[in-house]
């Protein structure tokens, strides 16, 4: 069996003199959706910074087999790693079309890169609209569509998604859910998502951990979770 | 009515002047969102530079484009070496630094190269064109240049992604990481081609006002107000502004006001018209929205 | 707190407390708000929800005087909204939160919490200055309201922290001690809930609804997490590209097929 | 017998200045520089009647607070036996008060205001320059003798300096001043040009242009006023005479028939290249101050400075009490500073504290200053 | 704003600390009264000269302070406060030399004009943000002195000449046994003053309006809506400011007995905003360090050279700035956290 895509060992992190992560180890194999759960504060989104150098870290993070921690944020996306941040991100000075361009920056390959405009502006039809709308004066959901949209610009080989159905109509969620299944089945795009709508994730997800104030409490696949009687009290209420 | 048309052409003389080193801040506000106070002394010594190549006996023009490269070389090294460690510190603690590479580089050049004003070469030809007396072949060749320069910013910020990457690294730094731009190069890319900018301002400059170390102090509050007048994002409006000033100022003074006021007249005019615009005359409205 | 002020308010009849009348709000060529009108009563909480792009958070703005609006008339408790300057809005009694949080970032979570009690209190440069007879008194006083606030939505561990450092949730809880500082009247929520886990958005609802009725508000919320809004609203208005597409009750709103067609999409 | 005020002992003489070393003036700095290494090379070969010079150069910035504060320090602290040659219409009158108070020699200012010669309110100040009011007489005297109905315009610098140049000329021109001068026009020293003054100036029809400005705004509207063609006869300030800053930057061509003063030996003037003191100069500039130009009008000034402090000094003896230093420098007799023209002599009395009181009229010819008439008595 | 990180907009103040003015504690009290009291004794064991120079220490650290009230709290840069610094002491010297008004008087007078002065520059200026409004306050500071010059002004102002001012005896020959002179006295006068507008400040700062003040800097338009009308804070803040810059302008006057356009270039504006931020943004104490900074590192650059002074105090403002990104008074609370961290009494956080 090959590598995984992407690992993590003892990953520690924070903020300051605090730390926020104590230690975390997971792996994620090429091609799969891995979910990670956990209440406010537990440290879901730091995960994802640390996994991008954006906070302070220590421990291994390897990507591909190399190791990635160490390296700077933005070669780290270079290596084709995408990242819907917390907070969305977005340029809020530039329009949406550049906020679009910004999004294919580092691609390798700039074959289809045309095509792929159009498939976002299919995917968020608002977005061809708002083309040349000054991205910041976009509702915050049409924002949040203008993030999912600009990292997938990238053509990722690892999306980590942090709450991309944040502040999303119902209906939109479903979209994305749709579109992360999509990717993942037929672009084989790895994905780890961050999600507070738990029950979508563990039932898209191959793989989930739960978080709790910095470390991993619980792991498993994303039946074993949806079955286990703490998460569904805590995050699927039923 | 001639000599009004005189002073409107000195003064559109003067505002190439001012257009020049305006584009220069632009640039550096486009990639860095900060207003370098340093600029002017930035090509102040950019000038020296290339005045001390040309008494070594090089050519107009190798003395130029060397410059121009130096300059830009020299921007990037004070990028990465002075104004990097104070990346993420609030903009007031930057602009005290900028206030100290100005206070270094007056004084600095003032020591090296004496306070005496040198003249400095102009690659245009002596006698203007057509007989005119109204404006130098160097005023019109120093324009000339500005629209040049103006023209690759424009092209530039507008339509290379490099360009679209440096105003996104000065908005949104973390943002820019995220989808791979290299932020701190940027920042210093942004110091190398508006260093370089303004070296040409310089050299343009110079032959006007004469080379000395002081030369650009009155000129950058100018290209200060240029700037903003034009909005500080754009290129375009640099350099109207600056025509804008050149031309507003002359008319002041000698028409309106008298000399004595004539600044500070200007100056109310120009706070008055960002009043009204507060983006300036060509700057996008930034729309804030919560 | 607001016992005796909401007795008086509830005399007035059921003249609704805010009603929103042919509302209309254009972004060179975006169409925001296109003639909306409904009425939220007093005590209610009423629930406002549509697609992304609806014009939710442009309706909170008008409320809050940020944006203006072209046609169409917004009443508060009898009072027309039109001349009413932007700061004076939270002093008639309106109080919101942010749907992207708008904190005071250098600020303690208790500083953040007295700021909203500015309106409720009146000591300005000269009186601050000079330390005047009753400066001491109303910022002990704001300190206590405030601190009650802290207690009531358990901010105590990070009262002095920085809000900069806090994890999403909990900001966004001190942005409802925020607005609630300001005893308002009613309660502008922009989507509460988002970034909130199941049983997060559980406690959540119950707290808007002791927040009602334990300060005697009315409260509109925006939303798409809709178990939220179907469990605590008394009355929904549905909007879609800047129009009201439905209102009425939770059960009814759910169960309009434009409702679903626009908003929800099919099944749930 | 010996006598001795603070600052003076058997081995040492303290002097204290106050100088532009930054800011915007920081241009003049260089006159301290000379003065500093003039008084180097003094005690170098023996110091004043056997007595070192300690010379305490502070910088001012060309602020008048701080200079009160440099002084202060000076008199208070480094207890200097008197000052000399501080900079500046504002940063002087913000210590005269004082000096006069204190009654420390307040001497050889760097300034060309008439105030300093008031020995009666204020005796312990004394100029330098040749006053720039009188000077500004002078040209008017001129232009009323050779051409009583020329129509003048000025171009002057907007402080104590353009002002007082100004108020010189036309108290010269006396009752027919306002209608003879038909613009004029001000500069600040933070323009970048003055090409729209002259502009301004040449389209009122003037036919003589008196023109007040710094070395670089000299050079500029020199070069303006050729550029467009304007003729008039051109008065320039002597403070800008220098043919090697001001002139060759602006074009020899364009200097031709230029009218200015002088009263120090200018350089780069061929006339002098066999001359002692300014060999001496030259020589004195190699070895102490290599890296200034030698060509500055501002180096030849201050050495001229030095030179008659050091004969004031010499004067002094060994009674070396502040009232004396005074006393002396109010009794300088025709003494010919080596650095000032031949026959340009300085002269003071007690109650007459200008040094200088003649000055030489020169025309430019394009190579040199060619002196016409008699030297002119500045007073 | 849509950004909800607080990364997005650089602030202009240290995002550190800079949240608000913490009410008296009893040994912070009792730290300010040690420090004034040991100031009342300075000028009687130093040189004359030197109570000179400290008396212009609070001189600066007044301005500083105002500087700070209007930059560092409330977040709008101005780069042309040498302009109040002006009026304040011209109103002061007006005042003196041709209405006879003895300086004590002046005082008061001059923080008032500056108040209004300020207040009004302040409306404009409300619809200006960031570098625009730098470049207004800029040309303010620019444009001051040539009005002073200005010639129909001359009959007041003095034109070039400037004004020149006796300086104030003292009213009484010595006190407590310790004899007074002209310096002594004005350097307790200054204390004095000193400590009531550092007072005011602290007063001002720490309650309703300061949070208000620094409302506005975090998020104006959040501000707005909690009711913070923000219009008039930011006017009247800028109003404040100028008083403040403006007493320390008359002082200024008192103490140098000399004004003159010279005195008030844009390098004055500029030097406040060094010295502020030197001294650390939104801080109070900072405006000491702030001031001492500008007093004396020039002085100790020209002692070093005479070739280039500015390059070393440019390159002291730089090195400060990287050693201490927010100030002097920045870096000493760091160290303070750090020490109380070391020692076991840190924050639950830490
Ligand atoms: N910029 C920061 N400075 C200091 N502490 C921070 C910062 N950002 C987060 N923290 C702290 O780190 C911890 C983990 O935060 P994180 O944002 O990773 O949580 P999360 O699991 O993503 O929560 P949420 O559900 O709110 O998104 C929290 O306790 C928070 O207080
Ligand atoms: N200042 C503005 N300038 C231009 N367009 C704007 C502005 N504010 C809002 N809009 C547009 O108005 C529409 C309504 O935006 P609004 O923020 O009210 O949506 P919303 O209903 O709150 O959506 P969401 O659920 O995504 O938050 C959007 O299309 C948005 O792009
Ligand atoms: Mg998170
Ligand atoms: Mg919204």
């Amino acid at each position: 069996m090959a590598a995984p895509l992407l690992e993590v060992r003892n990953l520690r992190a924070g903020y300051g003199p605090t730390e926020v992560l104590h230690g975390l180890s997971f792996a994620i194999e090429e091609g799969t959706i891995t979910a990670l759960l956990g209440a406010n504060g537990a440290g879901k989104t730091t995960t994802l910074r640390a996994i991008c150098n954006m906070v302070r870290t220590s421990g291994e993070v390897l990507f591909d087999g190399q190791r990635i921690d160490g390296k700077s944020t933005e070669d780290i996306v270079r290596l084709g790693v995408a990242h819907v941040p917390d907070g969305r991100g977005t340029f809020t000075d530039l329009t949406t079309e550049e906020n679009l361009r910004l999004g294919a920056y580092a691609r390798r390959n700039h074959r289809d890169l045309a095509e792929d405009y159009e498939r976002m502006y299919r995917l968020f039809p608002i977005l061809a609209e708002r083309r040349h709308q000054q991205a910041g004066t976009l509702s915050g959901g049409q924002q949040q569509m203008l993030a999912v949209a600009r990292a997938l610009m990238l053509r990722p080989r690892l999306l980590l998604l942090d709450e991309p159905s944040f502040g999303l109509a119902p209906m939109v969620v479903k979209e994305i859910f749709e579109v992360m299944r999509d990717i993942n089945r037929t672009q084989k795009v790895t994905i780890l998502l961050v999600e507070q709508n738990a029950a979508m994730a563990l039932k898209l997800a191959d793989q989930a951990h739960l978080l709790e104030t910095g470390s991993i409490l619980m792991s498993g696949s994303g039946k074993d979770l949806m079955n286990d009687d703490a998460v569904r009290r805590a995050y699927l209420g039923y | 009515m001639d000599a009004f048309l005189h002073q409107v052409f000195a003064g559109l003389a003067t505002g190439g002047i001012y257009a020049s080193l305006a584009l220069a801040l632009v640039m550096i506000h486009n990639a860095t969102r900060l207003v370098n106070f340093a600029q002017g002394e930035m090509a102040m010594f950019a000038t020296y530079l290339c005045w001390t190549m040309i008494q070594a006996g090089w050519p107009y023009w190798g003395a130029f484009f060397a410059t121009v490269v130096l300059s830009f070389v020299l921007g990037v090294a004070i990028e990465r070496i002075l104004i990097r460690p104070v990346e993420r510190a609030p903009v007031l603690t930057t602009v005290v630094v900028f206030i100290g590479l100005l206070l270094i580089l007056n004084s600095v050049a003032g020591w090296i190269y004496t306070y005496t004003i040198k003249s400095f070469p102009s690659p245009f030809p002596s006698k203007a064109p057509f007989g005119l007396t109204i404006v130098s072949a160097h005023e019109l060749g120093a324009i000339g240049v500005t629209l040049v320069v103006l023209m690759m910013v424009y092209l530039f910020f507008r339509f290379t992604p490099l360009g679209l990457a440096m105003r996104a690294a000065a908005q949104n730094p973390d943002s820019s990481r995220l989808v791979g731009i290299r932020v701190g190069w940027m920042l210093a890319l942004g110091w190398g081609l508006a260093a370089a900018t303004g070296a040409t301002a310089g050299m343009m400059i110079a032959p006007i006002v004469f080379l000395d170390p002081n030369m650009m102090t009155g000129v950058l509050l100018y290209a200060f107000a240029a700037a903003l007048m034009g909005g500080i994002d754009s290129p375009g409006g640099a350099v109207v502004g600056g025509f804008i000033v050149g031309v507003l100022e002359n008319i002041v003074g000698a028409y309106l006001i008298g000399t004595e006021l004539k600044l500070t007249v200007a100056l109310v005019l120009i706070v008055g018209v960002l009043v009204v615009r507060p983006a300036g005359l060509f700057g996008r409205v930034i729309v804030q929205r919560v | 707190m607001l016992q005796e002020r909401s007795a008086v308010r509830n005399g007035g009849g059921d003249a609704p407390l805010l009603s929103v009348h042919g509302l209309c709000v254009r972004f060179r060529g975006i169409t925001a708000l296109d003639g909306v009108s409904f009425d939220v009563r007093r005590g209610q909480i009423a629930g406002l929800i549509g697609p992304n792009g609806a014009g939710k958070t442009t309706l909170f703005n008008c409320l809050s005087r940020l944006y203006g609006y072209s046609e169409g008339r917004i009443t508060f408790d009898g009072r027309p909204m039109e001349d009413v300057p932007r700061h004076k809005v939270a002093g008639m009694g309106i109080g919101r939160t942010f749907q992207n949080l708008a904190l005071f970032a250098s600020m303690t979570v208790l500083d953040n919490i007295k700021v909203g009690r500015h309106p409720r209190t009146r000591k300005g440069f000269l009186a601050s200055a000079l330390r005047l007879p009753g400066v001491a008194e109303e910022e002990a006083d704001s300190t206590r309201r405030a601190s009650e606030l802290v207690r009531f939505l358990g901010l105590e561990e990070v009262a002095q922290q920085r809000v900069a450092e806090l994890p999403f949730g909990t900001r966004k809880r001190v942005e409802l001690g925020r607005a609630l500082a300001s005893e308002p009247s009613l309660l502008l929520l922009d989507e509460p809930a988002a970034g909130l886990n199941h049983e997060e958005v559980g406690s959540l609802g119950s707290l808007i609804k002791a927040i009602r009725d334990q300060y005697h508000l009315t409260v509109l919320l925006v939303e798409h997490h809709m178990g939220l809004v179907m469990s605590v609203s008394d009355h929904v208005v549905a909007l879609n590209f800047g129009r009201k597409i439905s209102e009425g009750t939770p059960a009814q709103v759910r169960k309009d097929p434009e409702v679903v067609q626009a908003y929800l999409g099919t099944e749930s | 017998q010996k006598r001795y005020d603070p600052g003076a002992s058997d081995t040492e003489i303290k002097i204290g200045q106050t100088m532009p070393y930054s800011g915007p003036a920081s241009a003049y700095g260089t006159i301290g520089k000379v003065e500093a290494a003039y008084f180097k090379m003094l005690n170098e070969s023996g110091g004043i009647n056997g007595r070192k010079i300690n010379f305490i150069s502070l910088d001012d910035g060309y602020s008048p607070p701080k200079a009160v504060e440099m002084v202060r320090r000076l008199v208070e602290q480094d207890e200097v036996l008197f000052t000399v040659n501080t900079l500046g219409t504002p940063s002087n009158s913000a210590i005269h008060r004082y000096m006069n108070q204190k009654k420390v020699p307040h001497l050889f200012l760097a300034t060309g205001a008439s105030k300093w010669n008031d020995p009666k309110n204020f005796p312990w100040t004394m100029g330098f320059n040749p006053n720039y009011q009188s000077e500004g007489k002078l040209y008017a005297q001129h232009i009323l003798a050779t051409r009583p109905n020329a129509k003048i315009a000025v171009l002057y610098q907007n402080d104590d300096y353009g002002k007082d140049y100004l108020k010189g000329f036309m108290d010269g021109l006396g009752a027919k001043a306002q209608a003879m001068v038909v613009k004029s026009a001000t500069y600040e020293v933070t323009d970048p040009t003055v090409d729209s003054q002259i502009v301004t100036l040449q389209s009122s029809g003037a036919d003589t242009f008196f023109n007040i400005t710094t070395p670089k705004f000299a050079a500029q509207a020199i070069r303006k006023v050729a550029d467009v063609g304007w003729k008039p006869v051109h008065y320039l300030n002597q403070v800008s005479a220098s043919v090697g800053s001001v002139l060759k930057p602006a074009g020899l061509d364009k200097s031709v028939g230029l009218i200015s003063m002088q009263y120090i030996k200018d350089p780069s003037d061929p006339k002098w290249a066999s001359d002692k003191a300014m060999q001496d100069y030259l020589a004195f500039m190699k070895k102490y101050l290599p890296d200034l130009d030698p060509m500055d009008g501002n180096n030849t000034y201050g050495l001229a400075v030095a030179q008659l402090t050091a004969q004031v000094l010499r004067q002094c003896g060994d009674n070396l009490t502040r009232e004396n230093v005074m006393k002396q420098a109010a009794s300088i007799r025709n003494f010919q500073i080596p650095m000032a023209l031949p026959g340009v002599l300085a002269h003071t009395s007690p109650d007459d504290f200008a040094p200088f009181q003649t000055m030489q009229l020169v025309r430019f010819d394009g190579n040199t200053w060619v002196a016409f008439g008699e030297p002119m008595a500045v007073k | 704003m849509e950004a909800a990180t607080p990364v997005d907009l650089p602030p202009v103040a240290p995002a550190q600390a800079s949240g608000g003015v913490r009410g008296w504690s009893r040994g912070w009290l009792l730290g300010a009264i040690l420090v004034v009291a040991a100031a009342c004794v300075l000028p009687f064991v130093v040189s004359n000269y030197r109570v000179f120079q400290l008396t212009m220490v609070l001189i600066y650290a007044i301005a500083l302070l105002g500087l700070n009230i209007l930059t560092g709290y409330n977040g709008q840069v101005s780069l042309g406060h040498g302009a109040f610094y002006a009026i304040g002491a011209y109103v002061t010297a007006i005042l003196m030399d041709k209405f006879g008004v003895p300086y004590w008087m002046c005082i008061p007078a001059a923080g008032a004009v500056c108040l209004l002065a300020g207040f009004l520059f302040g409306l404009p200026a409300l619809r200006l943000e960031g570098v625009y409004l730098a470049l207004a306050t800029f040309a303010l500071g620019v444009a001051l002195p040539q009005l002073l010059k200005y010639k129909h002004l001359e009959e007041w102002t003095g034109g070039v000449q400037g004004i020149i001012l006796m300086k104030p005896e003292p009213p009484i020959a010595s006190i407590l046994g310790l004899k007074l002179n002209a310096d002594r006295w004005l350097f307790l006068f200054t204390l004095a003053i000193t400590v009531v507008m550092f007072v005011i400040a602290w007063n001002l700062l720490r309650g309703r309006v300061g949070r208000a003040l620094i409302a506005i800097r975090d998020h104006p338009i959040a501000a707005a809506t909690m009711g913070v009308d923000t219009a008039m804070y930011k006017s009247l803040a800028f109003g404040v400011s100028a008083m403040f810059t403006g007493v320390a302008g008359a002082l200024g006057a008192v103490v140098v007995a000399f004004v003159a356009p010279d005195s008030f270039t844009i390098f004055l504006s500029i030097t406040l905003v060094v010295g502020m931020v030197v001294g650390g943004l939104a801080s109070i104490t900072g405006a000491f360090w702030g001031a001492l900074f500008i007093q004396f590192v020039p002085n100790l650059a020209d002692q070093v050279s005479k070739a280039a002074p500015w390059a070393l105090y440019g390159a002291a403002m730089i090195v400060f700035m990287y050693v201490m990104p927010t100030g002097i008074s920045g870096a000493l609370r760091l160290a303070w956290l750090r020490l109380q961290r070391r020692t076991g009494r840190g924050s639950p956080a830490a």
